[in-house]
Parts: C-alpha cells; structure tokens; sequence
C-alpha cells in the first residue's frame, strides 16, 4: 500500500526577498569591511533564529556546526560573493559549496534569507517529500551547487569548480566551507593538491575549525594541528582568523596575494551564541526542546 | 506466531550487537572494534569503557578504517569494523576489496544504521546500494540479521568464521522474529511459516512485514510460506529450490535495491534452474525525504505491498 | 557474417574513443578529458597535444577525479573522465553515487581497460565488478560498446545525452560485430542473427563470441537469435521479453561478475514477466593469473561455453 | 570448454637459501651500516640481475620502479628487519609492506633470495595460473603481507599492522614503502593522520622520491614539493636521505628518536644501475629487448 501523501510543492523565487538581497549583498560586498560587519552581524542573528526554528519544527538536526558556520556563511553569500536567487544557475554567479553538508539547515535559513525560496518553507525541513532534505540537493533546492552529506565530497567539486572558472577565464569565483572533523578524511587533501598544483588563486577554502567532531573532540579523536602548516606545506596561502569576527572574515575572503588557492581557517564555538550549546560536544545533532529554544531565541536577541 | 496477533515489541538492534561485541571481547582478547567517529551512532561506548585500548577510532576517515582494519588482522586481531552502512561501503569499497576480500583477511564489516534507517538525512545517508556491491566483491559472506537474536548470532557467528565477512545491522525498530531454536549456520535460510501457494523470502527489517503478509494472505485464502534468508551469501540454495519445487511463484522483499541485492540471488538461482513466476519487491532508486516508516510504505515495502506481489505473482493480481 | 567465415579484424576501441572524443572537442568546446596519470593508458597523448588546457590530470587520486569532474560539469564543461575501470568505480564509487548520479550531474565516466583486459595484472586490475556497482547507482546510464563502431556511437551519444553515464571501453582486442544501419539508442538492443530456439544475449568482447557460438549451433541443428544488449541501464526490456516469448531459453554472457551484472538485469524481466530457463555466464570469482584470452577461456568465456550453456538451457546439455 | 593448463605448484621454502638469510641478515641487522653496505650492495645487484630476467621471461613488468626501489628493499629486508621464510607467519616478524604494488618484480625477487621460495621459480612471473602474479598475492606468495596494486593501499594496511604491535606491547616494527606518485592518493594522509595520533613510532614509511610516475615527472603531474614539509606536518620524524646510499638507508632505518613515526624521503633514480633506463618515463614499464638486457647486465657486472 503506497501511503497517500502530497508533496510539498517544489521551491519557487522569493522576489521581495531577492530584490533586497541582491542590492544590500551589492552594497556589502563593495562595503570596507569595518563597514559591512554590523549588518552582516545582523544577518547572522537573523540566520541563527531560523536555524533554531527550523530544527525545532523538524525535531531533528545539526544545530551545533549550524551555529559555528553562520558568521562565516553569511559573511560569504551576504558580504562576498555574488549568487543570483533570480537565476540559480546563472553562469557567471559566484559558487558557494558547503561541504559539511549536515549544517544543512544553516544553507537553507542562508538560501531562503537571499530569496531563492520563501523563509516560511523551512518549516518542510525534513518533512515527507520535502525539497528540504536532511542534507543538500541540488536538483530540488535552487541555490545548492552540489549534493553534500557524505563529509569530503564538496572540496573536490568546489576546486572543479574554480578550475572550470579558470579555463574560461572567467571572473567567478568559488568558497568552499568544511568542518575540522571533516578534513580527516584523505579526499580533502587530494584536493588541497589539485588546487595548489593548477593554482587556484579563485578558490577558498574556509575550515570551520570548532574543535569538536561528531563523537569529542578533533585533537582527541585524530588530531590536525599543526593545522596551517599542513596548508601551507600543500601549497596554500594560509589565514588564521576568529571565525566569529564578520570583519575579519570578510577581510579573509577577499582575493589571494600570492596567486596559490586560500585556506581561511575559521577558530570557532561549535553551538555559538547559546550559551548552553557553546563548545559541548552532545549539541551536534542534539534536539533543543522548546523551553530550550525559547531560551536560546532569548539569548539571541539580546 | 506473528506480528498482527498481539502489540509487539521491536528493538533497536544496535544494542545487541554491542552487548555480544562485548561479551565476545571479555572471552577473547583479540576482538576489536574500530570507528570512523562512529563511537556513540554504533552504540560502542560501552565497550570503550571496558576496553579503551580495544575501541581505536581512526576519525572520519573510511578507506583507512578499512585498511588499519586489515592490518589488524595481519597483527593477530579480529577487528569489528563499525561504521554506518553507506560510509563504510561505499567509501572504502576497493579497501573492501583489495585489502580485505582479495587479501581473505577476517575482518567482519558491520554496516551500521543500513536500508532507510537514517530516513530523513535522505540517499547519501541511505545504504539502499550496500547487498548489490558486496555481493559483487567475490569472497565476502553477507549476513542480514533480521532481529536482536538473530544480532547477536550474526557477531558470535562472524567472529569465529576465520573469513571476511559484512554484517547489516539493523537500527531500524523490529520485532523478534527467530524461533528459539532456530539455527543459525553459514548458508543456511531459517523457514518461518510454512506454505504451500506462494513463498515469502525477506531480509532484515522485512521479515516482520513477510510475515504480516502471509498472515494476510492466509485470510485471502492463499497459504504463503515465509523464509528468512539471513545470509546473502553463501546464498542458502536448497531452500530457494524448494520454494520453486512446492509454490508457483515467488516474492523477495528487502530494504535495498532491487538491482543485484538479495532477490537478485534468489532470482538467478530460479532462473537458472527451475523458472518460476516471481516478483522483487526493494527500492527502486533514490528515495525522496521522510521517515524511514514513510519511505517503507511510500515504497510498497509492507504486508500490504508484500500481499500485492504475491498475489500478482500468482496470477490473481 | 560472423568471426568464423574469414580471417577477421580485430580492434582496441581505445583508438576510437580517443579519436572521436578528438573529433567531438573540435566541435563542442565543452568537452573536456579528465584523468588519472592515465593519459597514456586512455590514449589521450594526441587530445591533449591538440587540447593542452582542456586534458587536466588530477594525477593519482580518483576520487578527487570524479569530484573535480562533477565541479568541471557545474561550470559548464562536459567531463569525460578516463580511468582504468577497476580504480575509477572502486575507489570513486561514493563521489560517482553523490557528485555525479544523485547531483545529477553530465559527466562521462569512461572506464578503461574493463573486464579483464589486464590478465596478468591480477584481480586488483580486473574490473569484473564494474557493471553490478555501477547497476546499483540508480540514474546511472550504462554502455558497454562491443567494437569501434560502438565505441564512437557510445561517446558522440553520452556526450549529447545531458546525463550521467558510464561507459565500458573494450581494451581486449574484438571485430567489428556491428551492421552499419544498426541504430544506436538509448535503452536499445541490436539484434544481429536471427533465430527461434534460443537466444544468445552477450555485449561487450562477448558479443563477437556469441556470433560465433551461434554458427556451431546452427551446426547442431539449434537456431540461436544473437542480441548485443549494448545499454545495461536502460535495458532493453522489449526485447528481452522478445528473447521470452520467441524462443525457448536464454544464455547471457559477459566479462564480468555474474552477481548483479547484465545477465542479473536479464534474469530479473524473465523472472518477473515470463519465466524460461536462463543460463548466465560471467567471471565467477577473482581470477588466477593469466592472459585476458587464456581467462576467457578459463572461465568458459568463449564460444563453446556458449554453446554448452545454450544446449544445457534447452535441456539437451 | 576450460582450457587444459597445469598450474605450477605452491611456492615453496628454499631451505638453503633460508638458512643463508637468517644467519647473514642477523649479521647486517647487527653490523654498524657503513660495516653492512658492501653486503648490501652486493645482493642490490643480485636483486636486480634477477629484476631483469624476470622481467624478460615474463615479457612484462615495471622494471623502472624495480630499479629504483631495490636498495631500499633489500636494506629493509636483509639489513634492518627479520622476516622468517621458515614461518613466514611468524607472529613476532617484521612487516614489509610494498604499497607501490606495481614493483612485484623486485619484492618476489627479493622474497626469493630469502628462500621463502626457490628462485628458478621467478620464470614463473606472470605465467598461467602462478602463484607470482603481477601484482603481490598473500594468500599465494609466503612473505608478502597484504595485497597490493592499486595505490594507497599499503599504507592503511602496514598503519594497522603497526598499530596492533603497539597494542600487543611487541617489539616488532613494520616498514611501508610507497612511491612517489602514489601519495597523490588521499588514503595515504589518513594513514598519515592515524599514525602520528597513535604515536607509532615502530611504523616507517619509506617515499621512493624517483621523481616521475607512469606518464611523466611528479612535479609536472601534480606536485608533492615540499613533500619534507608535508610530512613533519602531518606528525611525522622526517629522514631525507640518498635512496641508493645502503649505509644512509640503513641508518635512516634505525628507530624513530621522537616517539613519532618516521618518514624516510629516499631521493631515488627510476630505472636506477642502467644507463639507458634512469630517470626516463618510458621504462615505468617497458619491456627491455633480449638485446637490452644482455647490455644491462653487463652494466651490472661492472
Ligand atoms: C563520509 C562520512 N563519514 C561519516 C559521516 C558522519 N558524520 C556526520 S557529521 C560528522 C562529524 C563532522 O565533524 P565536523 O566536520 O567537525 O563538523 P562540525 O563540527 O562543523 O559539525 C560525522 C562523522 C559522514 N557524514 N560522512
Ligand atoms: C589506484 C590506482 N590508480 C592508478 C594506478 C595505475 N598506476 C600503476 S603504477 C602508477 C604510477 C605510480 O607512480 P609511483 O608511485 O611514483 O611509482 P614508481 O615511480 O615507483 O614506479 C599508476 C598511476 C594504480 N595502480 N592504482
Ligand atoms: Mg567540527
Ligand atoms: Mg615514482
């Protein structure tokens, strides 16, 4: 017996959204960024809102790496790069891969705040037959530029990417955002030597390095450090910044120096901004129950 | 004797998987297990308490799970490898196959979380692929446990076998199914209901769902004996033939893909020797979002769709 | 019309893929090769002499090949990634499920030197399991050319189909089995002998084999239809349900794994539409040492295993 | 219709030269390396007399890494570890791990001078049904630890084997040897990762720094420079060294002095003790004519 279910219908433009998301993030990107930080900051107040939301109504997710990401998200498709809600797939948009593709709540309160689909859908978020899956779909969301969920698989696809922008000659360019726990896995560094050999100077890659993993902590579990100097010795210009900062993150991802791909790596508190979540490893797929979120929402607008 | 006659109770069989993981590691030294930052979704920590030494944990890092696994072996261990079903599969298959399956190494592969258990993380997170490509790496034994007992024979079973060996765990709730004094010997199927019309052959978490069925079509008029197969491979094949000697038709059922899976095996041994009707019931291609319990019956994987095939089977669609 | 009545031609399609895939680029600047320090073993030297950019190496590392490949797609290109068949589905096997199919994404994947076609390089360079993983990535479109005709068709119809496809590049030497109005389609069969009392179903190096085969049957008095079955995803469901109803069994035959390949496809339309005896010839495990034709014949890869298997279907083994 | 082919039989002890090998490879484990080199030097050119006519009556092969790699082997298996052909599953042997797979020539060579078989039995290289396939099989081949071929696989493996040393407290050590080309593969900086984590300081791995993979020079390829670098920051003791000096092998061989695993970069010529053969792309595998292995051994008996 085939259950009887009507599928949520399929993720439309959000023009009122886009409109503005189009002329602030212009503004931003062109903004000093001593300039653009406060707004941005708002942005990820916002995102972080809708994070915790979207979790609550699907009773499910990975609210710890969603809440170490969102400065860093937001400050890339807000404050640097260029993507179209108008046209998902317009060629010369900039690429934005997220390859912890688990923080996937974050990318779609990111994706919907830019007007590719309407916020009040993220209330679908795992929902039967929802565009909105656990981890990102490319053919079902506009805005997701590949499949993630399987961790090191964005990496090598975000470097095809930069490539492909560099045989063109094109002006795009691509961000890719990994977990720290993620980067154990060896495709990662397949990559790392792919862009460094075909000196992907339009390609970053930002490591949003909480400390912690699914099961404890990185240098507990397989240690990374020294981790910039891994980066660097596969050929990387290397930035270490505090990746909670907008201004030093938009500062960051501005152009490489030195003609090499740039690793950003990002120093965060997985669960950042809930105080009771901040650096506790049960919160990566931990469920807030309501009295937690309405504490949490609180905390937020403070 | 199944599931309809009264509410039933259904385990997680990750619990039993542990608990046996671990009464096997206090009688033999050489057991370990070995994680992909898998400690808490395997249920292991436990056994990391007992044995910290014993539970080595190589972070998020599939294809050198499965290598580290076989150089343990090489040094006199037999590693329980513990990792979800598609990371572990899918990540490390050449591992599988070249450190593990060709280099005969008795390393025993548990896929954890397999099928649609993790339902709503959608198809990357699905091991709907995992039966076809085992059974298309030569020399691997494929054990699909379909409740907690049948679990815990699988572990003490795979530890003792001396050959490399996958083992499907289940995480999705199911009920007890296994007889007592059921066997549970390599090769060989366990026969749950006998019938005369109609044969049921299932894995995993649709024992249960088989056995619904046959409930159901026993009220229809239709006697439909019930098999689980429990081992994929070696493929129990003097019981498939006997399906085909005493019923007219046949209906696999499992929670995977029906291309080159279990009911594949099954299909391949009929065709080859005694061609009856049959009808393969599994998931067809990659599932939309939902629950595992939706996606099972979004997929026709339940008595009702069980019935359907077997009714189809027999001509009486 | 078949091998045996003169001295035949025979090819490594390497040349016409290369060639073609040269031609296309010409054409289409999206078109890129992709590989992994394979450009030699692909024989790609002259597409990259011609192309410098657009012949990228990522060196020995697939699964960045196939991950690289899918960002190449995303930009624009159209990727054909070339690799030797075991490492580019073994090793890349959850990027080919998650960058390429499930992502959806238009990117060749070509494997290389498939089958056996390393004999004595050993089961680690065997790809004998190639098409049963590749038939469980569902939205996989699978090719396997039997000749240099093929082989061109195969790569001018991927590089037009706007989806993910695997194609098997024979390495192993073959004649030209197919007629020059053969259509080449999507999901179609080519049938090339006619015939009533069995029919012989094979692709790839086995097609040319079948042909063969079916001369000594006709010998015997047996009348063998020969079907190149070409496209294992889609299959060619019509006419393996021709195969069915026409005649009174069917062999199938190919270079690889009989768990869950071509023959698998085959066995389960049979099974679940109309059931005749079927025999299924393949590699059935890791194979010794040896030469890709002394394997062949190892493994009763050749036409008179052919015919033993037909005459054995029909019961008159 | 089976072809009728007899297969050759198991491969068995060579006693003689079993005894031969205890006895003078205790000797070399024990003499200072400068005391051990000529020995060592000595059987390289045996090994690699036996490298070229293997070769030639298989009529395939990888001679160029054969060549390059076999100082480093038969320092590794006559001068620094114990193996024992008597019980090659001796659980208290050294391990020696080929990771470049490709290079059986040299190992079964090598495997032969150790009497784990007689060595008129590597005319058997390649031919039906033989246990010395072209790429190393454990369950048919006494002496060779886990199968190899495709690359990057080794090194998990010998990680492991090392590993379980260290839990069992024995002293046994295990030695890898990877080539150049290969660590392009990811899997090698996971086992990189996990080895440093665990501190398994009875693990060597050995780089053969040739320089050229099948189809051209590494750095062309896709560079590893600065491949030293890579290493110390992945954890490793790094040992630089001239991959056909036997007394700088053999020291370099020696235990780690940092707790840490090591890592040797062995600076290596392909194709190394024939003229016409070193540093040339082509002889990756390349079949010598009757012809150039008659001059090649001549250069060897100089
Ligand atoms: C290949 C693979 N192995 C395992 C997992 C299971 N998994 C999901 S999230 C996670 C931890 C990721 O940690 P990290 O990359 O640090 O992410 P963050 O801390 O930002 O959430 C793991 C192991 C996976 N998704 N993919
Ligand atoms: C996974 C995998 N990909 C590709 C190959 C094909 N291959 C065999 S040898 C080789 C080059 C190896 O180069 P290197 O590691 O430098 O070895 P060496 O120079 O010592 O021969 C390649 C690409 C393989 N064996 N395995
Ligand atoms: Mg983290
Ligand atoms: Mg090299």
């Amino acid at each position: 017996m085939t259950a009887v279910q009507t599928a949520p219908g399929p993720l439309e433009l959000d023009e009122p959204a886009a409109r503005i998301y189009v002329e602030l993030s212009e503004r931003l990107r062109k903004a000093s960024p001593s300039e653009a930080a406060p707004e941005l900051a708002r942005i990820s107040t916002r995102i972080r809102r809708d994070i915790l939301t979207t979790i609550q109504a699907a009773g499910m997710g990975h609210v710890g790496g969603d809440l170490s990401v969102t400065d860093l998200m937001v400050t890339a498709i807000w404050g640097s790069l260029r993507l179209n809600p108008f046209q998902p797939d317009d060629p010369q948009r900039d690429r934005f891969v997220l390859s912890k593709g688990h923080c996937a709540a974050a990318l779609y309160s990111t994706l919907a705040s830019c007007g590719f689909f309407p916020q009040h859908r993220l209330t679908d978020f795992m929902g039967p037959l929802s565009p909105l899956n656990g981890h990102p779909n490319r053919v079902k969301v506009p805005g997701v530029e590949t499949n993630t969920g399987p961790l090191g698989h964005g990496f090598p696809v975000a470097t095809g990417c930069a490539l492909g922008g560099k045989l063109r000659g094109e002006p795009w360019r691509t961000v890719v955002v990994l977990g720290d726990g993620e980067i154990q896995e060896g495709s990662n560094w397949e990559a790392a030597m792919t862009a460094a050999h075909y000196g992907l100077e339009n390609l970053t890659a930002v490591v949003d390095r909480n400390q912690l993993q699914q099961g404890a902590r990185t240098e507990e579990t397989k240690g990374l450090e020294p981790l910039d100097q891994k980066w660097a010795s596969f050929g990387w210009e290397v930035r270490v910044i505090d990746g909670h900062d907008h201004q030093a993150i938009k500062e960051a991802f501005g152009p490489s120096t030195t003609g090499r791909p740039v690793a950003v790596i990002a120093n965060t508190i997985k669960g950042k901004g809930i105080s009771f979540m901040e650096d506790r490893v049960e919160w990566h797929h931990k469920v807030p129950t309501d009295e937690q979120v309405r504490l949490a929402l609180e905390e937020l607008s403070r | 004797m199944t599931a309809l006659d009264a509410p039933t109770l259904t385990f997680d069989c990750r619990a039993d998987f542990a608990d046996e993981l671990i009464a096997l590691a206090r009688a033999d030294e050489r057991i370990v297990a070995v994680c992909n930052d898998s400690v808490g979704s395997s249920n292991l920590v436990a056994f990391r308490e007992e044995f910290p030494d014993r539970l080595i944990n190589v972070g998020i890092a599939e294809q050198d799970l499965v290598g580290v696994s076989a150089g343990l072996a090489n040094a006199g261990y037999i590693p329980f490898v513990s990792a979800a079903a598609p990371f572990l599969t899918g990540r490390a298959l050449e591992q599988i196959k070249a450190d593990v399956a060709y280099s005969d190494r008795h390393v025993v592969l548990c896929g954890q979380s397999p099928g649609m258990a993790y339902g709503e993380l959608g198809p990357t997170h699905h091991s709907i692929e995992d039966l076809s490509w085992m059974r298309a790496v030569p020399g691997l034994q494929i054990v699909v446990p379909a409740d907690p007992a049948q679990t815990r024979s699988a572990v003490r079973w795979a530890a003792a076998s001396g050959r490399p060996s996958y083992l499907r765990i289940p995480r999705f709730k199911v009920p007890a199914v296994t007889p007592p004094d059921a066997p549970f010997e390599r090769g060989r199927a366990v026969r749950l209901v006998e019938g005369t019309d109609v044969t049921l052959i299932a894995v995993g978490t649709m024992v249960s769902r088989a056995l619904e069925a046959s409930d159901l079509l026993n009220e229809q008029g239709i006697s439909a004996r019930v098999v689980n197969m429990t081992f994929v491979e070696p493929l129990d094949v003097p019981e498939v033939l006997a399906a085909a000697e005493d019923t007219s038709a046949i209906v696999t059922a499992e929670e995977g893909l029906v291309s080159g899976g279990m009911g594949a095996a099954v299909a391949r041994v009929v065709a080859e020797s005694r061609p009856v009707p049959i009808r393969m019931l599994g998931v067809p291609t990659f599932a939309p979002t939902g629950s595992t319990s939706f996606l099972l019956d979004h997929f026709g994987l339940n008595a009702a769709g069980i019935v359907g095939a077997a009714r189809e089977a027999l001509g009486q669609g």
